[in-house]
């Protein structure tokens, strides 16, 4: 009796969820050692779905995102792409952060038809997924450009980098290397880390052995603050020290440490960025972690406005509706342009400073 | 008289203790041959040091003048030589007639097994024909399919002298092979002992139970403090000066009367 | 639902696989190997590696057999002198330390981002029938894998092994080469989950170090240990249902309609309560191994 | 250089609690605990949160470890007392399924964000070419001080000769008459309070946050392997050792190879550098470093 009952509950459910409304798919790393950075992704998201609701939902009902652990690997991601392809039948899935992830997650999507948008992937292997997979983030080669440019136009010639030792920082030390080096500069130190470490403090001082002009990372959640805690420990922070994403490294620095760092970070000087920002700090009570979270946000937004569009949920027609869309859309994250690959060709950037406990533009 | 197992200088110490110092005998086929002594006296290493289970620091082993002091424990059984243990353990997940199976270590190759074949049909056959006939010979036929963990202490002893005649071996070792086995069975023990013997299996028996030893050995070897201090028949032991000394010297003056 | 159960299948048979592997040396030959995934990692990374080097794919898993098997023999060579508790944690060394070899490869093995579009066995099938293609190759693999371990535990061998698992002492004394079983037990263990690598790499198309966690190597473990060790329908038991409940808890989710805050911690803590519930009421296992009585 | 050295004792500091009550508790329940990092995670949010909500940084240190020690009795009534008698892999999978319930109980309890202690920031000591922070002066003397106490308790005092007996022969401690459940209790206890400690002093530099216990796992295995498990003491000198490698990985120069001024192992290997040490270790003496037939001739 009790079991019938609750099958014909969750028919109910699914019945709601696929007859009055249209529900999208995330995959993000909710447990795991990226879990953090899968929080912030959630926040986005939240915030998304709650903006398109207050302003009537989408084709005349609430939109809702059906959101899923990956467990920060591969055989999880794709456990969650087949129940959100196979049960809860979403047309598009959001995710995921690791390209180690997203990878298998977007090739099976693109294989099932469905739309991947990729918020939080930054490798530029994540370019050759396939035709239905669409990418918010600039890949590695817009900001390693950027920060390589910028570095070496504040006269930095001799750069150490850290990163952590996976994914993403393998991709973006190869892209940052080769802009730096292309630009006239060396990495005279480089040093992929081993993330969730209870110390750094040596290989910060194998860095510092080689004197650098200025310490250049991208770090996030425990493995930035203990990084940052221990370069100034160590007299290291005395030298220039230079974040790329700069919020997401300093996001959990004492601001005593964090001041006088310089950086860069996705544009938020926009409208709808400093709105994205606004709003994230008065829902939270904190300030943004991570631009993770603005790009989520602007995944939601841009599958929404595709399927006002394209007037349907239907995979192929919102495929059709991001191909023209992809172009002029513009977010909180600012203008996506994408390319004839479906990726992002411009993002802009800001130049940051961390002074007096926040940042501000340099 | 042809010699099995000749033993010559063997020496062992652990930790700078010397255990045995310059152990020789040797043991003819078919031959029922006791060794005695008190406890510490280095029995059970003696067994361990000719089994395989503790290399020697000296001397000479050799089975059918094949030198075994080198080798392991499972090249020496293949040479022929089967042993037991003072406190046979026995697997929990097996039945006693499947350890008697495999007792047997005949055609146990991976691939053999998986592929199966006629050959190995054959030696199957063979191995519960010769398991079946053992276990009535060790009156545990009544506990066949019993986990071989569960059986007595008793039970135990003789399970393990069935696994060690499995291997057909040309000696066997057995170490105290009486303790804890109930009084009625010690008799047929013997007379199912002595029938190895008659088949041309050496034995070298360790025990503490000098009646056993009276009616089973035709001669004993008296270790004491790691030395060979006499070699006689069981009926000399009461007489010979150097086994009273052994003995007086220790703790084991019942043992002695026993033996008197 | 009918593709996200095929889904499970699949991966529970590829599990299975895994799980039957570690049993020949975990459940028959009583070896701690807490390094297992190592021999999967090869077999997929074969795959991947095979890929880029332009092989065929039958070539690669060939050659992902032969590395694990030649993998099992330095980590058997490893345990002739170790204790098995020291012996465990040495396999999880080795494991470790081939994850982070493959992850610190970027130019051979794709580094931390794996390498990706790699061939599966039935490309050549059309896009539609494939998760049901792969779901029966699956079944066909882990059936035949059964069937020769239920064959191999009956078999003289598997006795041995039991003997050497219970008693090694006695199984020593009584003529066998202790090492050599165990080789021979690894061996066999390798080549098993090695394939199941290569399945696992051709399903999901893509292997990355993630493929070769420590966690992936408790998973099996855990299959193995809630079904009943030593006995191949309690393995596959037990890889069903922990497979099933990695799966199905977010379903169970969307039933009691939690919001997005407890996603992870909801589905981690189910499992853990899941898991746990199941040793606490059979901790031998569901099925245990039972005393083989023969005629 | 001294700040190398220096380095590594703080690095071994770091290890050397957690990994010591990882050893004295595979001493007796003879199953590597997979849950005891995660007693370690949460003594770590248990004292933060506390000093956050006020309580002075001791009392916050004190009580983590407290609470941390009676979570593992629990557990050990709960769970272990019953799984321990199905052999070592049962009772290891039933340590990594609580291991996952804790790990989600933080998750859910607080999120996946890192929680620092609420503590003033004080520039670091500089002693010559060594710069020591107070909070790692801190952690290193609190360990150094609970290392001699734990010596002391194990060595010296009758509780800890029944400790070290009954984790060598247990039938003969129970024939001896040891209540060995009340022992493998106060282990437990003991075992989990200094993880709990161990994980609340690691905070102070790396904050507490979800994934703590899972990141020392690894470590904290190869550094009580390496001491001899169920050898307390080798333990600590095997996060000694770890340490040691790690340091020399990351700042042996080997530039000299390459012909350049200065080459390194590339960092991505520290991990792999633990690792090979305890394989090496295990090839040369089986028992681990510090094995019993050491500390009996």
């Amino acid at each position: 009796m009790r079991i019938r009952f609750g099958i014909t509950l969750a028919i109910a459910l699914a019945m709601a969820n696929t007859a009055h409304a249209v529900t999208l798919g995330a995959v993000l790393p909710l447990s795991g050692s990226s879990a953090s950075i899968g929080e912030d992704q959630r926040r986005g998201i939240d915030m998304a779905v709650a903006d398109i609701n207050a302003k009537g939902g989408l084709l005349g009902a609430p939109l809702a995102v059906k959101i899923e652990d990956s467990a920060d690997g591969a055989t999880g991601a794709l456990d969650a792409a087949t129940k959100l392809h196979s049960i809860d039948k979403v047309p598009v899935v959001l995710g995921e952060y690791s390209s180690s992830v997203s990878i298998p997650l977007g090739q099976y999507l693109v294989k099932q038809g469905m739309v991947h948008l990729n918020i939080g992937s930054s490798s530029p292997a994540i370019r050759q997924i396939g035709a239905s997979s669409f990418s918010l983030i600039g890949l590695d080669d817009l900001s390693a450009q950027f920060a390589a440019k910028d570095i070496l136009g504040l006269g930095y010639r001799k750069v150490a980098f850290i990163a952590p030792n996976g994914a993403y920082g393998q991709g973006i030390d190869g892209q940052f290397k080769k802009y730096l080096q292309a630009g006239g500069g060396s990495v005279v130190a480089e040093v992929l880390y081993t993330p969730g470490q209870s110390s750094y403090r040596r290989e910060l001082q194998q860095m510092q052995r080689s004197q650098p002009d200025v310490y250049v990372y991208s770090a996030y959640g425990q493995e930035a603050a203990v990084i940052n805690r221990e370069s100034f420990e160590l007299g290291i922070s005395k030298t220039p020290w230079y974040g790329i994403y700069l919020s997401m490294c300093t996001a959990d620095t004492p601001a005593q440490i964090a001041n006088g760092q310089i950086g860069m970070e996705v544009a938020s000087l926009g409208s709808a960025g400093q709105a994205f920002a606004a709003e994230y700090q008065k829902r939270y009570g904190f300030a943004m972690k991570s631009s993770y979270s603005s790009y989520a946000y602007d995944g939601v937004m841009l599958a929404a406005a595709a399927i006002a569009q394209a007037k349907s949920a239907d995979p192929a027609k919102v495929i059709a509706a991001l191909d023209q869309l992809g172009a002029s859309f513009a977010g909180a994250t600012g203008k996506l342009a994408l390319d004839a690959d479906r990726q992002r060709t411009e993002q802009p950037y800001d130049k940051l400073a961390y002074e007096g406990g926040s940042l501000h533009a340099r | 008289m042809s010699t099995l197992l000749t033993v010559t200088g063997v020496t062992k110490a652990f930790a700078g203790n010397a255990v045995l110092q310059g152990v020789d005998f040797a043991i003819g086929p078919g031959e029922i041959v006791g060794v005695i002594g008190p406890n510490g006296s280095g029995k059970s290493t003696l067994l361990n040091a000719i089994s395989g289970f503790t290399p020697v620091d000296a001397g000479r082993i050799e089975l059918g003048g094949a030198p075994l002091q080198r080798l392991a424990p499972h090249r020496i059984h293949g040479l022929g030589l089967a042993r037991t243990f003072q406190l046979p353990a026995m697997p929990e997940k097996m039945t006693v007639f499947e350890v008697l199976l495999a007792a047997d270590n005949r055609r146990h190759g991976f691939w053999a097994s998986l592929c199966g074949g006629a050959e190995q049909r054959a030696q199957e056959a063979a191995s519960r024909a010769l398991a079946t006939q053992w276990l009535g010979e060790l009156l545990l036929t009544g506990v066949r399919d019993t986990p071989a963990a569960a059986l007595s202490g008793g039970q135990k002893k003789l399970l393990s002298v069935g696994c060690a005649l499995m291997g057909n071996p040309r000696l066997l070792m057995l170490d105290e092979p009486t303790a804890g086995v109930h009084p009625n069975l010690r008799r047929d023990m013997v007379a199912m002992l002595q029938g190895l013997a008659a088949r041309g299996i050496a034995l070298l028996i360790v025990e503490h139970d000098m009646h056993f030893i009276g009616e089973l050995c035709q001669r004993c070897i008296v270790l004491d403090r790691g030395r060979v201090v006499a070699q006689c028949t069981p009926a000399q032991l009461s007489q010979h000066p150097q086994v009273l000394q052994a003995y007086l010297g220790s703790e084991h003056p019942v043992v002695l009367e026993a033996a008197v | 639902m009918f593709d996200f159960c095929l889904h499970v299948l699949t991966l529970a048979c590829l599990y299975g696989l895994m799980a039957l592997a570690l049993n020949l040396q975990a459940g028959y030959a009583g070896l701690l190997n807490f390094g297992h995934i190592a021999f999967v990692g090869v077999g997929a990374y074969a795959v991947g590696i095979g890929r880029l080097a332009g092989w065929p794919l039958p070539l690669s898993m060939l050659a992902g057999v032969a590395c694990a098997m030649l993998l099992g023999v330095a980590v058997a060579r490893l345990g002739r002198n170790l204790a098995s508790d020291y012996w465990g944690i040495a396999t999880l060394a080795v494991a470790e330390i081939v994850r982070i070899v493959v992850l610190n490869q970027s130019g051979m093995a794709g580094g931390a981002q794996g390498i990706s579009a790699l061939p599966g066995p039935l490309d050549a099938l059309p896009e539609t029938a494939q998760p049901l293609a792969f779901a029966v190759l699956g079944l066909f693999a882990v059936a035949l894998a059964a069937w020769l371990s239920a064959r191999l535990a009956a078999s003289r061998f598997g006795r041995a092994l039991r003997l050497l698992r219970e008693q090694p002492a006695l199984a020593s004394c009584l003529g066998y080469d202790l090492g050599r079983l165990k080789r021979s037990a690894t061996l066999a263990s390798a080549a098993v989950a090695a394939l199941a690598g290569s399945l696992l790499a051709g399903y999901t198309h893509f292997v990355s170090p993630d493929y070769l966690l420590a966690a992936q190597t408790f998973l099996v473990w855990s299959m193995l240990m809630i079904g009943g060790a030593g006995r191949v329908a309690g393995v596959l038991l037990g890889t069903v249902l922990v497979q099933g409940v990695y799966s199905f808890v977010p379903l169970a989710r969307d039933l009691l309609g939690l919001g997005s805050e407890t996603v992870g911690a909801l589905r981690l803590g189910l499992i853990g309560a899941i898991l746990l519930l199941c040793l606490l009421w059979r901790s031998a296992g569901l099925l245990p191994e039972r005393l083989r009585t023969l005629p | 250089m001294l700040q190398f050295l220096f380095d590594t004792l703080s690095r071994s500091s770091d290890l050397a609690l957690i990994a010591l009550g990882l050893s004295l508790v595979y001493g007796l329940a003879k199953f590597p605990n997979i849950a005891h990092v995660q007693y370690a995670m949460l003594g770590a949010f248990a004292s933060v949160v506390l000093q956050r909500a006020g309580t002075p940084l001791a009392l916050a240190l004190g009580m983590a470890s407290l609470l941390a020690g009676s979570l593992a009795v629990l557990c050990n009534l709960w769970v272990f007392s019953r799984l321990r008698r199905q052999g070592p892999a049962i009772a290891m999978i039933g340590s990594l399924a609580l291991a996952m319930i804790l790990v989600a109980a933080a998750l859910a309890g607080h999120g996946a964000s890192p929680l620092a202690y609420r503590l003033p920031l004080s520039a670091p000591w500089v002693l010559g070419p060594l710069f020591v922070a107070p909070n790692q002066a801190l952690a290193m003397g609190v360990t150094l001080a609970v290392l001699l106490a734990c010596t002391w308790l194990l060595l010296g005092t009758r509780q800890g000769r029944a400790m070290r007996a009954l984790a060598c022969n247990p039938p003969l401690a129970a024939a001896a008459g040891l209540d060995a459940e009340r022992i493998i209790h106060a282990v437990h206890f003991l075992g989990a309070a200094l993880a709990g400690l161990g994980g609340a002093l690691l905070a102070l530099n790396t904050g507490a946050y979800v994934n703590l216990g899972n990141d020392l796992l690894l470590p904290i295995f190869a550094a009580a392997i390496l001491g001899g498990l169920g050898n307390p003491l080798g333990a600590v000198f095997g996060g000694l050792l770890i340490a040691l490698a790690e340091t020399l990985v990351t700042n042996l120069n080997i530039g000299w190879l390459y012909g350049q001024p200065m080459a390194f192992v590339p960092a991505g290997y520290i991990g792999a550098a633990s690792f090979v040490i305890l394989l090496l270790a295990l090839l040369l003496r089986p028992y681990g470093l510090f094995d019993r037939e050491v500390r009996r001739v």
